[in-house]
């Protein structure tokens, strides 16, 4: 009999060794993906201070969000968590707090004072029913024009304030050999652009009509055919090469001098600053062309719900970290973001941010960022329907528009 | 009267494949099923949604434009791969030079992963890198060759490089055929005075008709998981132009968080695949099974 | 040495039954044929006493044991098979070997048995040979020699001998005559051809349709076939069948050929009670009819030969009597005329009569 | 199906003296070649370039100064994102997948196989049926849950997981291409080796395991070539510690900072090429073989 055993053995050995899971290290995770140089220097500030203070940090960092966020939810979801996590505000992490596999952070906040220390529309969107559920650490807008200041003094053109202004400078570098406007055809990248004319363009009232209200009727404005037109138009100053290029080879071509031109986040700094350029002097930064607002956008933290007290009281010392006031300094001046909060010394900003958080003083400049404002399906169904123009020269604006519309009306609670 | 015995350990040896069967196949499958008829998003809910994700699924543009996609793909990717690799297998044939060095060169993309295909071909295709580059650089201004940055013809360099991947599979797998065909009938073909062409044909090809099965039932399914190819080649794009079904419930599983439509479109990919299956599978491994002893 | 015992046996593959509530005893050392064309059933009845089959219904008795569900290995049988089931990339010594090694048997004892089959079957110099460097009846040598180290009581042969040329076919077959004799086991043996059926076997079991139709001793079975099937199947040149009726004459049985003529029935031995003017077919083998009459030999019928086949020893003559084929046998010398009718003439006692069913009259 | 030649050598008509018809086939096939060639072209001339030249002339000129700096890079030093190991991680987790991975699908499919060609279990049909179904369906079905099963029980992002997933997808064709040869072998051989007292795991592993040479070498070749061109697991289930190297290239391709990396990121290319390409190139026809087994066809 024991040769039976035996032979069983060697059969079932094998799917017994499949079976075997890893171990998993009983300390701080985090889970983000900011793997760029400037991020990661950034991300080091956050870790520091919490090993100062007694943490233990350990850092999984994925290199693409696509990859690292869904990575994340299965993991909070199959009830193997990592202790912190990054996330974007808004709406995306409503349906994990829903599903209570999030920590309420309720008792942090009032501890730290966060309903004084932060902006209103900042906190509104970390918190879902009143309760706290992720950890703000910056704040950042898509929508700023960064330009080669070497190119705009060669070709002698003036910062462009309006799209109007834009299109003429686009028109003297297109005319000069030059390429007007950087872009990246990538999905994301399209229709963040769209989103920036749509603000910038289309004016604060039609952006809230779409996002927050999800108007279809929105759509048939005149001003919205102004942003469709904007829009197809900044097509033309682009080079053949755009499809699938990333955010940072159009930097470079900015860098280069092949580009003039580039219309991206605040994260494009980390990009100058990686090649050597200042700000103001290797390049200007023009905030949200047309009405200048400021797009708010938001990384947040968010901390799954986890059975053991001393990761839990982790979890605590990780949100009172990220919101301390000096790294929040050292933090975003790395990250090339603004900081969350209000009561910071802002000395140490470079110039653009400096423009920006001027702007963020006035709350009429203030608007909410899209993930804010609407969920996910919507933004990306949104999306698709942007990048399809983009990529179909034969669309009509009005088209697009009843396009548009018919994916809000998918979206009406 | 003793009982029959069970023999345990046949069972023990079928286990692995029940489990994986049962666990892997059955359980997941039906999963993904019954998820599909929910409003699902970014957690798997519970919440009954009868077909809505079925009726918002076909209003989608990019699904019907990547089932569009498939099919097209499917028809030109494999109608070209056949004829190409007919072809060359036929030319092979006729006794031609360094034989070994053709067949080798004409075969080897396909133990290429389609990452790596996708790749070097997105390069090539690439005009500001690859063909059109270097055919303007050699004074032709005016030369375009830009498919791959075009919303209709992307979808064509994906065919261009599935068939660089697969005809030499193909051209192997109809030599193998050719050789395997009888050498009397070219000596009575040639004592009957048929012309090669009319021979090949009239005579060869009806002969080949299980080659041509084969190579197309293993080239259909690379059809339907068609997704790293297009994945390095295209993103998709530009826009969704060159999306596939594969990669739509990739997108909206994973990257929308979407779970609720990328089942209801992954269950239907499974419906069409079953139905096209079944049939075919039956016929070919259960009717005509007689006991074994 | 063990007998075997089937009981009821029934074998049914999905809906189709190949072996229909089977019996059949065999005793203690005897050498038993199943014989019958493909299909018939035979293989499948030698698999299940193998136990390499699962029974749909029935026992089997090996020994007096009931070893209905017990493994093949377990049941005290060697077994050998056309196709030799040698196993590849083993030499012979490791062929004979593997089972034994498989049981755990000590070494020695491996070595003895081995040795011992070697012997019998004159392989000894073939022990280091892989089955891809012997011939077919080396081959099927080292396959008996694989079945007698088992020092089984009971042999079981699948057409051990029809994958092999004629002559080396009749050599085996002495041998396999030889080696029952000489070990005494249990034998069951399972092919279509006659022959081997006939010089082997101490009785034959022919099959057909999954049922044993005869099961007699080879003389019965030539001589006394019990339907229309068995006389057709044992026999080369098939027997001569020529339908007719038996008709009373002189207060006589006789048959009268519907081609014409008549013989009479006088010394027949009748298994039923006939009556008069009932169809019936007549049988004679080709040696059971003679040129010349003689005491036994007093019937007489009118077939007209058109080929002669002289086979050296005796010569095949083909015709037709009636409409119907006709072959004799005959050694005599002297070649008929072909072409015209002319007598021959048979033994009553040694025909066969079968009613319109096929069942022996 | 298979590539056994007639003895007596290509069966064409013979060639006649070289006419048009003559030059017309070499013509097809000189295109066709350049054709298939050209992408190993563009991937080896432009790995050992230096940038500049790159910039000036486009991907298909032969280079002027032979490099072999980027190779160096894209093995040890080329950056995906912080990480600046070169694709050499990546080569090293493919390994460590490929060999249990390989090992683990070919034991399970050649034991189911066996198990199903030789033993008449209950639901046997039905479980084949259930194999079958699942080497055609899309992966997508499945992906999900198994993300899902994986997360709960800790396998995410592991070795294990991979190597499961692989032995998961793997079965169908091995145990058909097993299953089909073990139905090759005379029934015969399995009888004898039951009368000698061989049990289901005995009889397979001193009988048919060693006897299953030639099959072994074709799913050696299949599973190889699959499992390291595989893609999609990698990417779904390899999660950050064990991306293989199909995974670790995308990421290596895509661009980080400044200018792309064409001479290394088509040498990472080559690299992660090469062990289909050894293999196919050293097999030959057994690779034509194994491939064309996987067609699901006997």
């Amino acid at each position: 009999m024991s040769k039976k055993y035996r032979s069983l053995w060697r059969a079932t050995g094998l799917m017994l060794a499949l079976i075997q899971p890893a171990m998993a290290a009983e300390k701080t995770e985090v889970l983000h993906w900011w793997t760029t140089e400037a991020q990661s220097k950034a991300v080091k500030v956050f870790a520091d201070a919490f090993n100062a203070a007694g943490g233990q940090w350990v850092d999984n960092a994925i290199v693409n969000g696509d990859v690292a966020k869904p990575t994340g939810i299965n993991r909070i979801v199959g009830g193997n968590p990592p202790t912190v996590m990054m996330m974007n505000a808004g709406k995306q992490f409503g349906e994990l707090a829903d599903a209570g596999l999030l920590r309420n952070l309720d008792d942090v906040g009032s501890a730290e004072n966060w309903k004084q220390v932060l902006p209103a529309d900042v906190l509104e969107a970390v918190s879902r029913d009143g309760h706290i559920y992720a950890v703000p650490v910056n704040l950042q807008t898509p929508n700023w024009l960064w330009y080669n200041k070497a190119l705009f003094e060669k070709f002698k053109v003036q910062e462009p304030k309006t799209w109007e202004d834009f299109f003429a400078a686009a028109d003297t570098f297109k005319a000069g050999g030059v390429i007007a406007l950087a872009f990246g055809a990538q999905p994301w990248q399209q229709h963040q652009l769209f989103n920036g004319v749509l603000a910038g363009a289309g004016g604060r009232e039609l952006y809230l009509s779409i996002f927050r209200d999800k108007k279809p009727e929105a759509t048939e404005t005149p001003e919205f055919k102004r942003v469709a037109e904007v829009y197809a138009k900044i097509r033309s100053y682009t080079d053949p090469g755009t499809p699938n290029r990333s955010f940072n080879e159009a930097a470079s071509m900015v860098i280069t001098g092949k580009a003039a031109m580039h219309i991206m986040g605040d994260w494009e700094k980390g990009e100058f600053s990686a090649a050597g350029w200042v700000a103001g002097k290797d390049y200007g930064c023009v905030l949200g062309l047309g009405e200048q607002n400021f797009l708010m956008d938001s990384n947040v933290f968010i901390m799954p719900k986890v059975s053991s007290e001393a990761a839990s009281q982790s979890q605590a010392l990780m949100a009172k970290i990220m919101l301390d006031k000096d790294v929040q300094v050292n933090f975003n001046n790395l990250k090339g973001s603004m900081p969350v909060r209000n009561d910071v010394d802002t000395s140490g900003l470079d110039a653009c941010s400096k423009i920006g958080l001027e702007v963020l003083k006035d709350p009429s400049k203030q608007l909410a960022g899209p993930d804010w404002l609407a969920g996910a399906d919507m933004l990306n169904s949104l999306a698709d329907v942007v990048v399809q123009y983009w990529a179909t020269p034969s669309q009509t604006p009005e088209e697009f528009a009843q396009k548009y519309a018919a994916v809000l009306e998918q979206f009406q609670d | 009267m003793k009982q029959r015995p069970i023999r345990w350990s046949v069972y023990v040896g079928l286990m692995p494949a029940i489990l994986i069967v049962v666990f892997a196949y059955l359980g997941t499958m039906i999963w993904t099923v019954g998820i599909s008829f929910t409003d699902s998003r970014m957690l798997p809910a519970a919440r009954f949604a009868g077909v809505n994700q079925y009726i918002r699924l076909f209003a989608t543009d990019r699904w019907l434009t990547s089932i569009q996609n498939m099919v097209m793909f499917g028809v030109l990717m494999i109608g070209i791969s056949l004829v190409l690799g007919f072809l060359l297998a036929v030319a092979i044939d006729q006794r031609v030079r360094a034989e070994g060095v053709l067949r080798t060169v004409i075969l080897y993309p396909y133990a290429m992963s389609f990452i790596v295909t996708g790749l070097v071909w997105q390069w090539i295709l690439n005009p500001t890198l690859g063909i059109e580059k270097t055919v303007r650089g050699w004074g032709f201004e005016s030369f375009r060759f830009d498919w791959i940055v075009g919303q209709d013809t992307a979808i064509y360099c994906v065919v261009l490089a599935g068939v660089w991947h697969a005809a030499g599979l193909v051209m192997a797998i109809m030599l193998a055929g050719l050789r395997g065909i009888d050498p009397d009938l070219w000596k009575a073909s040639r004592i009957d005075g048929i012309k090669p062409w009319r021979f090949y044909l009239h005579i060869v090809i009806p002969v080949l008709r299980p080659s041509f099965i084969s190579a197309t039932v293993l080239l259909s399914l690379g059809v339907v998981k068609l997704y790293d190819l297009v994945l390095v080649l295209t993103g998709g794009g530009p826009g969704f132009s060159s999306d596939v079904p594969a990669k739509f419930v990739m997108d909206y599983l994973f990257q929308r968080q979407n779970i609720g439509l990328a089942t209801a479109a992954a269950t239907t990919l499974l419906v069409t695949v079953l139905c096209v299956l079944t049939p075919w599978l039956y016929a070919e491994y259960f009717r005509r099974q007689t006991p074994k002893g | 040495m063990s007998s075997v015992s089937l009981r009821n046996l029934k074998i049914s593959f999905g809906a189709v039954n190949v072996l229909e509530t089977l019996n059949l005893e065999v005793a203690e050392g005897e050498f038993i044929v199943l014989l019958g064309p493909s299909g018939c059933g035979k293989s499948t009845l030698l698999n299940a006493i193998a136990g390499l089959l699962d029974l749909t219904e029935g026992q089997v008795f090996i020994g007096g044991r009931n070893v209905t569900w017990a493994e093949p290995s377990e049941r005290g049988i060697g077994m050998v098979f056309q196709s030799y089931a040698l196993y590849p990339r083993l030499t012979v010594e490791g062929n004979l070997s593997f089972g034994l090694k498989m049981s755990g048997m000590p070494k020695a004892e491996i070595a003895r048995r081995v040795a011992d089959a070697a012997r019998i079957l004159q392989i000894e110099p073939l022990m280091k040979r892989q089955p891809a460097q012997l011939s077919g009846g080396q081959r099927q040598r080292v396959a008996i020699g694989r079945a007698l180290v088992r020092n089984a009581s009971v042999l079981l042969f699948d057409e051990p001998l029809s994958n092999l040329d004629a002559k080396l076919r009749t050599e085996l077959r002495v041998e396999i005559k030889r080696l029952h004799k000489a070990l005494g086991s249990t034998m069951i043996f399972v092919t279509h051809d006659q022959v081997e059926a006939l010089t082997l076997a101490d009785r034959i079991a022919v099959m057909h349709k999954g049922v044993i139709r005869q099961l007699a001793s080879p003389k019965e079975i030539y001589q006394r076939p019990v339907d229309r099937f068995v006389a057709s199947f044992v026999g080369s040149p098939q027997m001569n069948f020529l339908s007719g009726r038996i008709v009373r004459r002189d207060e006589a049985l006789a048959f009268r050929l519907d081609g014409g003529g008549e013989i009479g029935l006088n010394g027949y031995d009748f298994t039923h009670p006939v009556s008069d003017g009932q169809v019936a077919t007549l049988g004679i083998r080709p040696e059971q009819a003679q040129l010349q009459p003689s005491p036994q030999h007093t019937e007489s019928l009118e077939p007209t030969f058109t080929i002669d086949e002289p086979m050296g020893p005796d010569t095949l003559l083909w015709g037709t009597l009636g409409g119907e084929t006709f072959s004799l046998r005959t050694t005599s010398d002297h070649t008929p005329n072909l072409g015209t009718a002319m007598p021959i003439y048979v033994n009553p006692a040694q025909v066969s009569l079968f009613d319109a069913a096929g069942e022996r009259l | 199906m298979t590539t056994h030649h007639t003895s007596e050598g290509p069966s064409g008509p013979a060639p006649r003296r070289i006419g048009p018809a003559r030059l017309g086939i070499y013509a097809f096939l000189l295109i066709s070649a350049l054709f298939f060639l050209l992408p190993l072209y563009v991937m080896l001339v432009t790995s050992v370039k230096p940038m500049a030249e790159i910039r000036e002339g486009g991907l298909f000129a032969l280079p002027s100064a032979v490099t072999f700096e980027p190779w160096i890079r894209a093995w040890s030093s080329a950056c995906t994102g912080l990480d600046c190991r070169g694709i050499s991680p990546g080569f090293w987790i493919s390994v460590k997948i490929l060999i249990p991975s390989v090992i683990a699908s070919i034991l399970i499919g050649a034991i189911t196989g066996y198990a199903l060609s030789f033993w008449r279990a209950r639901g046997a049909n039905l479980l084949f049926a259930a194999l079958l179904l699942g080497a055609f369906l899309p992966y997508q079905v499945f992906i999900y849950p198994l993300v899902r099963i994986y997360s709960a029980t800790g396998l995410f992002s592991t070795i294990y997981a991979l190597v499961l997933t692989h032995v998961i997808f793997g079965l169908p064709v091995m145990t058909l291409l097993f299953r089909n040869y073990y139905a090759g072998i005379p029934i015969d051989l399995f009888k004898a080796a039951r009368v000698d007292g061989g049990k289901f795991f005995s009889i397979f592993f001193r009988l048919m395991l060693p006897m299953s040479i030639p099959m072994l070498v074709v799913a050696v070749i299949l599973q190889v070539t699959g499992i390291w061109n595989d893609f999609i697991m990698g990417l779904t289930f390899g999660g950050l510690a064990n991306r293989p190297m199909t995974v670790q290239l995308t990421n290596l391709v895509a661009p980080t900072e400044g200018e792309i990396a064409y001479n290394v990121n088509m040498a990472a290319t080559i690299m992660t090429a090469a062990v289909p390409l050894i293999i196919y190139f050293i097999s030959g026809r057994w690779f034509v073989r194994g491939i064309a087994a996987g067609a699901v066809k006997g």
